[in-house]
């Protein structure tokens, strides 16, 4: 390195200097939300350099996804996202069906949106409560438990698992909603709605979670589309784009007849914005506030889906038809399809010879995508903000790990 | 993507570079060449009228068949196929490159094969390039930092091919 | 030598000679001040490392400030001692002032040598010498 | 106590004076351990109610009254780790070192009137100092634990209670001025009767510089959100990542008591100390001389007073580390030395004025405008300071606004002179 | 010869410390506590010399300092000795272990003295101590006993002194005018002193470094390139039938 002179251009501090020193976040580290291994050079406080290391969790789901049938894969896709398993258990279904070219019943596919939307719900939840732990206050995680754990429980009811559902599958769900289901639902939305207000007192607004995620981590639109962000990770950067407006047809079919509106900044405002706390001032497009506020958007957006979906299945008389048999022979070909999960476009790519037995499964997973662009996010950053960017991120590792 | 149109502004601007195409397929596409993938990609974010600004996915699929009774019957040669999911925020169109390797490089088992790399087009191809050789074992030239990714650094093998055999133990661990 | 094993003996029987039970004087704390300070000199010509001779500076000056409070001290004016009142007092708190004024300097000295040379050895720091 | 066991037990001097000491050291280190046992249990119920949950119910009956016993039982019986490449002494010493300096720090701290461990007439200092010295338990502990995260957990404790000590004691100095004392038993007494004496009401500025000295004292004691050196989110523990067992408990006993000491520090500077809000024993017409029982009536009374203004403080400390997310190290350093520091230093002089202007506070000042207004020192006849005195400005209604002097009854005796010979004092 | 010394000294204390183990009755507090504080004191002293290690010279040097900051309470100088717990203790010392932590290059650092130096620096040492007891010894009304004198608190003279005003009584054989002057100016010339120093320092230790382009600095430009690029697109893409989408 060559000496500096205080004239120099590239000379902007002035400072103490401290020796370089190598840390490990993780991976056992209370905040990289999982078994996630952050390796950071940092210069006292400041961080130079965050490079991820991932891997810790992983499964080799794709290569016992070539030794099963594509049914029975399901179970796998639960434990890629586990926060939000439901919609992957759709992801996979629908990509399956896409090779197949199969169509699932009206009364399915209002059925299907409502878990996946319910299960939108859940995820954010845990999202939002695991952002507000990474910056410092408890609470606002017990309240996000508290009420996912009553959208669980009507996960529970519906198919019996907690967590790990594989309730929709290839060809529809694995069995209709109990009696009186919907309007234990209904009554979860009514007592849920006003609890919103509550989240954004304790975090959106708050003065402390504003100043440590305003401008912090601001991800240009150029920067998340060329990294393949997605979800409200990309919208956060104020890129309009929601799979489930502008994905394949087979997928948006499945909100034909919705309305909604894709929670992102349009000329300075979010849709419906009045209802909800102003943008702060010190907040920029693309930073981690952004990323979270569309997150607290889209869990009002789901409830409102949510409504709307119960609705049209209550209306809906038709039978919810049986899913394909569990050694169905797909046809050959191959099919990819994104879906939009919680966390982004979870995409899932299908290869088939002919037989029941896919030759080829590929989970393209939207954390992924998302957790590469950390190094990025981080350069320059101080030790405090990496929690906050990555947590931002709202990463889950079974499913970068797979 | 359907598009003869599209398809015939590629070969114009690129001659030589498509070897194949299948645009009546659930998803359409287009075969490059291998040594002239870069361009191509290159074309396609920053040339073509879509631009394709996101890379998606990157997928290895390893065409072979290790039980011989089955190999006698398969209609394809053993190769490796890349498969690029391209997509285009603009215009919200996506794209499917393909791209034939073989499976060893120079039919040289353990030799791995090689293509350009298009980490340098889009920065998000850098990951997906690290799973794909560390899981299916291609060597992507001129990858800035090519190293496994979801497996430990000194694994041995690539889990995604077909031939592919878990070893006895790791580090004192079992294997099978 | 002879002088102080001469003296020592004389001065040092009333000095122990109830230790516990009488009151101590100025002259316990010269005592501790001059071990303070001879601490403090050796620590300084002893130490290689900057920050070492800096806390032998900081004995040093403790080692005089005992004194200075002894000297002031009301507490322990034998008879017909002289006093320093509350000069002794003003004067140590001067001197506690100084020196962490002095140490920030120091520090700061010891932190640009450290920039420059990546030790804080003073044996090699001999830029200057002649 | 000492004459209690001499003259009536009998104990040699040598032996009451001992166990007096040792009952004092035990009663203190009571207040501290029992404190942080109850405190410890508080905070799990508080947290609890916070998030919308029980907290401890079983352990020892119906409120889990005896969780942190239990927690202290195990941690008794936990492995003693010690990372490999740790500097040992230092390592084991650096909890006792935060402990002793929170435990030292009680020595001066009045619990009532002549309920105090050591009458100090520097007692606000010493406290203030004594409280200073916690951080460096912490950064012994953050440095000899060879691990990274500790050590930046130490050096943020450092820069950050080296930073919050100037605004805090900016803020302590206030009631410093406005009693004319170092000594905490005095700045209490002067606070004694209504709660309008208080010195929270004194005028606006100290009600303003209270709550700088809240900001600065929950910075000090490290409790979020400015528990930067622990931040469990960023530094895995921040300095006490390598520490287990008892002396991980050492930690949490010093922060506990550091707490409490912070917050019976406000009661006493601002709130009046061991003064209740209404002097019920006043009215009741119990005060300090009525006889020995009485005495000590009140001074129990007081010293219950004090313990529940402190618990008060403690329970602030906790509603708010149940409800904020915490600051970054950056903005802990904004907040000190772009906020806390100008405003209390405004405060301060602003409080110096009002004395000037209103002797006596807000409350006093304004509905007796005649009568005692201030402590100083006398000059003598030869222009010579005399001693201490009351300052007195005759009435308003007498038309006159000259200045006379009356010397305190002690001090007339100390400078041997009698108020006949005080003359005026500079205005 | 340090040896010496601490032998006789040792001998010396134990003879005359047997007489008088009986009357334990006329125990001094005062000197106790002295001797507490005291034997704390010069014993952590001496280790700061003896270690090598930085950090622990430091912890050395801390216990040093605040039972010396002990011996001023005894000494009745509170203020001095708080302000020496504060200043000393919680400030300057702190200052410096973080000064070791900056400079720190192995996890501890441990510059090592030679022994020829340690001997000569010992020979040197216990010279002048051998000195300064003398002279400590020399004067006679030192050695003296105190006589027990209850005194006034000194914090309120001390802040008087330092504005200017002198309130304590003058030492005996000083005319009362020659104090009166007070310390307002060393008082006044110290806080400048402080303040220069602050300066310095703060100037002296920065060093010059390349700024690391904090992410913010690339921040994200407006979202409008992405918009306009996006209807240009698909006004352009009208001959693709896209795949997805509607």
């Amino acid at each position: 390195m060559a000496p500096l002179i205080d004239d120099d251009p590239r000379i902007i501090e002035f400072d103490v200097r401290t020796d370089e020193m190598l840390v490990n976040m993780g991976p056992q580290h209370p905040s990289t939300h999982g078994v996630l291994r952050l390796v950071l050079r940092t210069d006292g406080e400041i961080v130079s350099e965050v490079e991820p290391h991932i891997g810790y969790l992983h499964r080799c789901a794709e290569k016992i996804g070539e030794n099963l049938t594509a049914r029975q894969w399901i179970p796998y896709t639960d434990r890629m996202d586990y926060l939000a398993a439901m919609n992957m258990n759709l992801g996979w279904s629908l990509a399956v069906e896409k090779l197949m070219q199969y169509q699932v019943s009206e009364r399915a596919r209002h059925l299907r949106v409502l878990i996946a939307e319910m299960g939108r719900i859940a995820s954010h939840l845990v999202g939002m409560g695991a952002y507000g732990l990474d910056l410092g206050t408890f609470s606002p995680f017990l309240y996000a438990f508290r009420e996912r754990e009553k959208i669980l429980d009507l996960f529970e009811e519906a198919c019996g698992a907690r967590l790990t559902y594989s309730y929709i599958t290839v060809g529809g769900l694995t069995a209709d909603l109990p009696h009186g289901w919907l309007r234990k639902c209904e009554e979860f939305l009514d007592q849920f709605e006003p609890i919103i207000q509550e989240y954004h007192a304790l975090l959106t607004t708050n003065a402390i979670f504003v100043k440590r995620t305003a401008a912090i981590g601001v991800m240009s639109p150029e920067l998340a589309i060329e990294y393949g962000c997605s979800g409200p990770v990309l919208r956060g950067s104020g890129v309009d784009q929601d799979m489930r407006r502008d994905g394949e047809s087979i997928y948006t079919a499945m909100y034909e007849g919705y309305a909604f509106e894709v929670a992102v900044m349009k000329n300075g405002h979010y849709p419906r914005d009045h209802a909800y706390p102003p943008v702060p001032a010190d907040a920029i497009l693309g930073d981690c506030w952004h990323r979270f506020f569309v997150r607290m958007l889209e869990v009002v957006q789901s409830m409102d889906l949510v409504r709307q979906s119960i609705d049209r299945y209550a209306a809906c008389k038709g039978p919810l038809g049986e899913p394909v048999k569990l050694t169905e022979k797909i046809p050959a070909g191959d099919a990819y399809l994104e879906t939009e999960c919680p966390k982004g476009q979870m995409g899932f790519y299908l290869v088939s010879d002919g037989s029941a037995i896919p030759w080829r499964v590929r989970a393209r997973s939207s954390s992924f995508s998302n957790l590469a662009v950390t190094h990025e996010l981080c350069r320059g950053c101080l030790i405090a903000d990496v929690p906050a960017i990555v947590g931002s991120l709202d990463i889950v590792m079974g499913e970068i790990d797979r | 993507m359907r598009g003869p149109g599209f398809l015939e502004q590629l070969e114009q601007a690129l001659p030589g570079a498509v070897a194949g195409s299948r645009l009546d397929a659930l998803d359409p596409w287009i075969e490059v060449a291998p040594e002239r993938l870069v361009d191509v990609c290159r074309w396609l974010r920053e040339k073509s009228a879509v631009r394709f600004d996101a890379i998606e996915c990157i997928t290895a699929i390893d065409w072979f068949e290790p039980d011989p009774k089955k190999a006698a019957k398969v209609t394809w040669q053993p190769h490796t196929e890349l498969v690029y999911h391209l997509w285009s925020t603009a215009s919200r169109v996506s794209i499917v490159l393909k791209v034939n390797l073989p499976r060893w490089k120079g039919d040289v088992p353990g030799q791995l094969p090689e293509v350009g790399s298009v980490a340098g087009v889009w920065r998000g191809a850098n990951w997906h390039e690290r799973e794909v050789y560390d899981l299916s074992g291609v060597w992507f030239v001129g990858h800035p930092d090519l190293r496994r990714i979801l497996c430990p650094e000194d694994w041995e093998g690539h889990p995604l091919r077909k031939d592919y055999e878990q070893p006895l133990e790791y580090h004192g661990i079992r294997g099978r | 030598m002879n002088h102080l094993a001469a003296v020592l003996p004389s001065v040092a029987t009333p000095l122990f000679a109830g230790l516990l039970s009488s009151p101590v004087g100025v002259a316990h704390y010269l005592v501790v001040g001059a071990i303070l300070f001879t601490a403090g000199v050796v620590c300084m010509a002893l130490k290689r490392n900057a920050l070492g001779v800096l806390m032998g500076i900081e004995l040093v000056l403790n080692g005089a400030n005992v004194n200075f409070v002894a000297f002031s001290s009301p507490y322990l004016r034998g008879e017909g001692a002289a006093s320093l009142g509350l000069d002794g007092q003003v004067i140590a708190l001067f001197v506690i002032l100084l020196a962490a004024a002095e140490a920030a300097v120091a520090l700061a000295i010891t932190l640009n040598f450290y920039n420059n040379h990546a030790t804080v050895d003073i044996d090699r720091a001999e830029d200057l010498k002649g | 106590m000492a004459d209690f066991l001499i003259n009536t037990v009998g104990l040699p001097e040598w032996l009451a004076w001992t166990v007096t000491a040792f009952v004092a050291a035990a009663l203190i280190l009571n207040v501290i351990a029992g404190g942080a046992l109850v405190f410890i249990w508080a905070e799990r119920k508080i947290a609890a109610r916070i998030q919308d949950r029980l907290g401890p119910t079983r352990t020892g009956g119906r409120f889990g009254w005896l969780q942190s016993l239990a927690d202290g039982i195990k941690l008794l019986a936990k492995e003693d780790l010690m990372p490999e490449g740790a500097d040992g002494m230092l390592f084991r010493l650096a909890p006792y070192i935060s402990f002793c300096a929170s435990f030292c720090a009680f020595i001066a701290l009045p619990f009532a009137f002549d309920f105090v461990g050591q009458r100090l007439n520097v007692g606000v200092f010493f406290v203030v100092a004594v409280l200073g010295l916690e951080v460096f338990g912490v950064i012994l502990a953050g440095y000899a634990s060879a691990s990274k995260w500790s050590l930046f957990g130490a050096m943020r404790e450092a820069a950050q209670v080296v930073s919050y000590e100037v605004p805090l004691g900016m803020c302590v100095v206030v009631p410093v001025m406005l009693a004319g004392s170092m000594d905490l038993v005095t700045i209490g007494e002067k606070q004694a009767g209504w709660f309008t004496g208080w010195y929270l009401f004194h005028d606006p500025f100290t009600f303003v510089i209270f709550w700088v000295y809240v900001t600065c004292a929950v910075a000090s004691v490290n409790r979020a959100p400015f528990d930067l050196a622990e931040a469990e989110s960023e530094l895995v523990a921040g300095f006490h990542t390598e520490y287990s067992g008892l002396r991980w408990s050492f930690f949490f006993m010093a922060e506990y008591g550091s707490m409490f000491l912070v917050s019976a520090l406000a009661a006493v500077l601002f709130m009046g100390g061991w003064n209740g809000p209404i002097p019920v024993a006043t009215l009741l017409g119990l005060s300090e001389g009525t006889g020995d029982t009485a005495n000590y009536f009140v001074r129990l009374i007081g010293c219950g007073n004090l313990v529940l203004k402190a618990t008060l403080g403690v329970l602030l400390m906790m509603w708010v580390r149940w409800t904020l997310p915490r600051l970054r190290i950056d903005q802990v350093m904004t907040t000190c030395l772009k906020y806390c520091t100008p405003i209390a230093a405004a405060m301060f002089a602003g409080a110096m004025l009002w004395q000037l202007a209103f002797p006596g506070g807000i409350v006093r000042g304004l509905s007796r405008p005649a009568g005692e207004i201030r402590e100083g020192w006398l000059e003598g006849p030869g222009g010579l300071p005399v001693g201490r005195g009351t300052l007195m400005r005759k009435s308003a209604a007498a038309g006159s606004s000259e200045l006379l002097a009356e010397p305190l009854a002690d001090a007339k005796s100390e400078a041997g002179i009698d108020s006949q010979n005080v003359v005026q004092v500079v205005p | 010869m340090m040896i010496a010394v601490l032998a006789s000294s040792m001998s010396m204390l134990g003879s005359t410390l047997l007489p008088i183990s009986g009357p334990m009755a006329a125990v001094n507090w005062h000197s106790v506590l002295f001797l507490l504080f005291a034997a704390v004191a010069c014993a952590c002293a001496v280790a700061v010399v003896l270690a090598d290690n930085v950090v622990r010279m430091a912890f050395y040097l801390v216990l040093s300092l605040a039972s010396t900051a002990g011996l001023f309470f005894l000494a009745g100088a509170e203020f001095v000795g708080a302000m020496q717990l504060m200043i000393y203790v919680g400030g300057t010392l702190v200052l410096l272990v973080f000064g070791v932590m900056l400079t720190a290059q192995a996890p501890f650092v441990a510059i090592k003295t030679s022994s020829s130096d340690r001997v000569l620096a010992g020979m040197v040492g216990a010279a002048l101590l051998a000195v300064l007891l003398q002279a400590a010894f020399r004067v006679e009304p030192w050695r003296r006993p105190a006589v027990a004198a209850e005194a006034a608190p000194a914090a309120t003279p001390i802040g008087m002194a330092l504005l200017g005003v002198r309130v304590d009584e003058p030492a005996a054989g000083v005319p009362a005018a020659a104090v009166r002057s007070g310390y307002l100016l060393p008082f006044e010339i110290v806080s400048i002193h402080l303040l220069v120093v602050l300066v310095g320092a703060a100037y002296l230790a920065r060093a010059k470094r390349r700024r690391t382009p904090r992410a913010i600095d690339v921040a994200a430009s407006s979202v409008g390139p992405v918009v306009e690029a996006r209807q240009a697109a698909r006004s352009s893409a009208s001959a693709l039938v896209s795949g997805g989408g509607r």
